[in-house]
């Protein structure tokens, strides 16, 4: 026993040490700054129901990857002073679940699901809008250009660029192949710029409209047989895939989610893929992701300049799309034109962009229900920045 | 550019069991593994049966005692028979019913597909279920 | 202590193909690759289209001849477009009113929420439903 | 920047390069054969609902498993030529969710749900039943011996005669310890013969069978107390793990599943196991068993032998089941003797097999029930074969 | 034969940090232990007091300005926990009647259970649901 | 062909080889006694209700770890006589399994799904309450100090002294880095109190109180708005990570689920994580923990003193809580005294300890229901010990 006089020394200095172990002796201004990110998307998410199913892990998990901590260093297994805490420390829970980030096996999943929730019936019914869907990922490859002349790394550009896929797994998944250290910026621009949607395409979709071409009346779809819908993703996984096999982990997954649902006989799996698997993934990829977001690494001119060739690939792809629907109508006849309005939706960011053509719509008809027609554009376009993906991962991986 | 992979070893070449090795030697064609699987396979089985029987009979005679006891009334050597085959027409026409059920079911979510099908999801996971008040 | 850890190796520097390398050289702006991958993309995509605009010529003939064959009297040249728009404003009716839905369905889980509050649940992971009999 | 003419030139250089990428400068006719048993087998699934659960998974598997790509043969970490794409590279998607077959993990937790569905009433009312299903693993055991007669080495004979054991997981589980090579082939064979048992067991039943015993009819069974019911899994793994502890992992599993069951207290968690959880594996198990099937390892001389190997397994396991019931009934009183009818199910196959039973019992006596008494059977021949595969284990691992 | 396996290290004996040993070196009795935890278990948690005392008096200040705003005729000073015990008997209802809930719920599942028993599962993992047509 | 003569000599040798793989072979009276452990857990589970979701996985875990089989003392990767059946043996499924618990991964997800199942309400409507959960911490210390009087090394002795949080997930999660050989039985210990808080709560709480004391009525909790509900789980994580950044894993996660909860936009991740996500896990881990137990190292003195300093433990936390409303008592004004029967309830062995709390008071006044206000020191009561667990692990990792 040590006497009372050294044990109140003793205990006063352990608490003290104590101190040392807590956040607010390791605490930064970085620290601070990405808190309130945190803060703010987790306030996005919930009164402006952004994106909640994405922004509040991410939101949550920034705030989880900036507790301040002792040693946060020590990164290598079995390291005295890694104390496993962070995301970045061998053994520690964040730096476990992060694995399904940095493998690249969380986004394919999550498109396993999506296929599942996915109904591709305008798209079969009107296949001429499969086309809009390819338009639209000019933004990825304008951003990967304006990326390259702001100074990137090609592997880096190729994944900033593909933010303009307004698609998030798709956006992580290459990001995690071709610039691992970018993901968290990647991943909140995508979601940023989608969430923008309503406010970005509008002005470029009446800029480059003219009135009539808005005034448009589409033909209603035809209804799609069972077989159709089954065909579709099975020969769309084969033909996507023959041409970029570097796709498949996202192609193959996607088509075969919705191969689960169109067959009918196996409604339990796809019930499960599109519900209790992408809930589960959904919250680790979007906790991760979060946790993944440092000060150190976050707060940089990189981070800045990838939210600036965010917007401009979303600009070009909106471009994209509504430039390709007016071109194609030089060549259909009378009576088959589509209305350029829907071209936006071949951006994807379903199903916001699809609204957007339907709200525009009718603004100058009141009569003129575009949401149907630019659904097929919609997933299209999905299809489309899964394909843009293999090209990039093809060259630079 | 670096990339995490987890490593896995496909460890070399597995030694069996020297006894295994040896055994097929000797078992060429198999007949030794016939015998001796298939005896091993009925010990398990028939140790199963003999305790199943033993509670069954067990859960049989007290059965009935206890039904004894509070209705001496009854005759219970020869009837036990009738709740059996009446339980059996019941799992039966159950099964049945069941089957068909899946066939309502089918046209129920058939139904309830059409109606989703423009129903708010999205490609950006799902995410958003109303236009964001701008 | 022993602790396990998964072993993970961060793989050093993967290296690019060659051809990816002298790629990016001789592209600094990025041109031939919006070029060659436009193209890719849209080949990909092309070939979707044709696809399926075969197959929807081949169901539409073979759906129109089935018809035909069973209701001579009726002409299916023009009319084809009715079910269509029909089927288009069903399909909006039935969007918006699953909007609605929605906000019922929160109203709900609201009530629900409030009726489970206290309901028996268990720090030890929800294990114990009622109380043990002493 | 390069000069115009160099850059057309540049271009087309390039492009041609990115087709030597795509599937079609890979193509071979392995590929094609593969990418046709894969529609096969999707056709079987979705037009003949032949358990569609497993065959559009497998089916869907082997397109994504044979979309013939550039680098296939660079497997390993960190390989400049690994594009990781392909089942067999380090680092792919499929690479990882195949250790979940390799590692011997997705089969014992199918089990673990399909212990949580199954109802071993008629079996404890009518403990007999249980010896039909270890009669009928005469299948495995014969095809074993067919094998070693084929050439093949001991732990692939008995990975091959498991085939009979009628049973999915148990069959890729053996295979992945004792015949990693051929889990495909395995897999396959096992599943085509369950879906043939309504035409492969008829003709057998029908020769073995006097019309006098088809016309045989069985005490119902009684009924059977919650008590047995928790009895049984439990006593079921201790004896038969005592004598097998090589069929732990399936053993345990499945009882241990039905032991969620069968307490009632642990309803929610049984609803899991038979619900999401059986289902992500199950998708995950078919997706992986698929594309782990490639022309060069599975267009073989191999592969043809196994099918052969597979119904004369089945041929015997049925042979087994029905005569052992015919060698019962000697020692059997009259009013206790047991349908040999009943026989094939302790194959299990379930429940084709016990439906096969009901309908040919039907034939001869319109009012003789056989379906419940050939229940039991068929889940003993689950427990049959999960005991039969450990004593392969034991002998061969 | 080739089996893979994830290959795990049980990274050899952990070195606690030097200010852990000599604490517990210091401390044999856990006297000081005690003090110290529990002097930051609960600066931790009368931090969130504190928050919440604070959280919740802004509110009700803001509640009631809100109502006195809307209702002038009312006096809120006193009736305040009036609907407080309401939703406490309330709760308590709901608690009581959801336990006899669950009572009810296990009996229709027993129920839906007897009625499963022989539904069409199967064992080639539950695949087929109906007899395939020969 | 061997001759019919050393055919049967050969058969019955290797019959009897065969015999010496069975466990029957290989048994122990430790395999014996364990048995018998793991079938009482499974019969007070159902029987008696005891903890059925975690005694009956844990109970059966119990008995598959302790099925005896031959080459159990080989356990490496490729090593010839390593039949991958133990939970020790590199390659088994069990092996596999218990990665979740011996990487600290289990917990903290069962902790995701807890959150999202906790209503924090009457501890925001009466913020005193969360003090009460601080003080029923020191079982906890006070089990610490008790096991060093034992001879237990300090990691050990504080992973003992978590069993007094009464919480499973926590323990298992602090032993699991501290103490990772006693993970059975402290993991044990911890749910055998739990259940019987009934039996040992009453005798102390009559001890310290008064009859005056057991009368006082509190004022009924006001109702909480939906904002405080959400600020909840955000505040509550920032502060107490920064205090504590070791408790991270588990208050992030339970702080996490809960704001999945409250923040009403993502309840279907809140109902996943809740549903399938826990029950997965807690499957997985009983299973695991259980097979874990052996009886070399279960039946040993350690484990008699780790349920002697249990029974200590959850005593002294009982006195902690009940005293410190005593005490705080002193300073309040009349009429927001608060009834110190509600004190045991900061133990959190949730919701049985706020059930006591209920019953002991309405032995005394009929009318007076305490159930709701010991809610609120109930759920502080695991936040509280998810804190403590962060300094333990602060000083002892
Ligand atoms: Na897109
Ligand atoms: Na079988
Ligand atoms: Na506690």
């Amino acid at each position: 026993m040590v006497t009372s006089g050294n044990f109140w020394a003793f205990l006063s200095a352990n608490l003290n040490h104590f101190l040392e172990y807590t956040s607010f002796g390791n605490f930064t201004i970085g620290h601070a700054v990405m808190i309130i990110v945190g803060l703010v998307l987790i306030y996005l998410a919930i009164a402006k129901e952004f994106e909640p199913m994405l922004l509040i892990p991410i939101g949550f998990g920034i705030l989880l990857g900036n507790i301040p901590f002792w040693g946060a260093q020590n990164i290598l297994v079995g390291d005295p002073g890694n104390m496993q805490i962070g995301i970045n420390q061998s053994g520690s829970l964040l730096n476990y679940l992060y694995y399904g980030v940095s493998l690249g096996i969380f986004p394919p999943l999550i498109f396993l699901g999506l296929g599942a929730m996915i109904d591709f019936s305008t798209l079969i019914s009107n296949p001429k809008l499969i086309l809009i869907g390819a338009a639209a990922q000019l933004g990825i490859f304008g951003a990967y250009a304006a990326a390259l002349a702001f100074g990137f790394q090609p592997g880096e550009a190729g994944a900033i660029g593909i933010i303009g896929g307004a698609d998030g797994p798709t956006a992580i998944f290459v990001a995690s192949k071709l610039a691992p250290g970018l993901i968290g910026a990647i991943a909140i621009s995508a979601y940023t710029y989608m969430a923008l949607v309503p406010v970005i395409q509008p002005p470029v979709m009446r800029l480059l409209t003219t009135n009539k071409e808005r005034l448009i009346r589409m033909k209603p779809p035809r209804t799609v047989s069972k077989l159709e819908k089954i065909l579709f993703p099975i020969i769309g996984m084969l033909f996507t895939c023959f041409i970029v096999p570097a796709g498949l982990p996202l192609l193959g997954m996607l088509f075969f989610g919705n191969l689960l649902k169109e067959s009918t006989v196996t409604k339990r799996l796809a019930d499960t893929v599109k519900g209790p698997l992408i809930d589960i993934v959904t919250i680790l990829i979007g906790l991760t992701v979060g946790a993944s977001m440092q000060a150190t690494t976050f707060l940089t001119i990189a981070t800045v300049q990838i939210f600036v060739l965010g917007a401009v690939s979303f600009l070009i792809a909106t471009f994209g799309g509504v430039m390709f629907v007016k071109i194609m109508n030089l060549f259909l006849k009378e009576g088959n034109k589509m209305n350029p309005l829907i071209g936006n939706a071949g951006v994807s960011a379903m199903p916001d962009s699809a609204r957007v053509s339907q709200a525009i719509g009718l603004e100058y008809d009141k009569t003129n229900h575009l949401l149907m027609h630019a659904m097929g554009p919609n997933v299209a376009g999905i299809i489309g920045s899964a394909v843009a993906a293999g090209v990039l991962l093809s060259f630079f991986f | 550019m670096m990339i995490s992979t987890l490593l896995l070893t496909t460890a070399g070449a597995r030694v069996p069991g020297k006894a295994a090795q040896e055994f097929s030697e000797k078992d060429p064609s198999g007949i030794a593994m016939i015998v001796i699987a298939m005896t091993v396979v009925f010990i398990a089985l028939i140790l199963l049966f003999l305790v199943f029987k033993y509670v069954a009979r067990l859960y049989n005679i007290d059965a009935r005692n206890r039904l004894r006891k509070s209705r001496p009334d009854i005759d219970f050597s020869d009837d036990e028979h009738i709740p059996g085959e009446t339980l059996a027409a019941i799992s039966l026409a159950l099964h049945l019913y069941h089957e068909q059920m899946l066939g309502l079911e089918d046209a129920v979510i058939t139904f309830k597909n059409a109606a989703k099908t423009y129903s708010p999801w999205s490609s950006k996971i799902y995410g958003l279920r109303r236009t964001p008040n701008r």
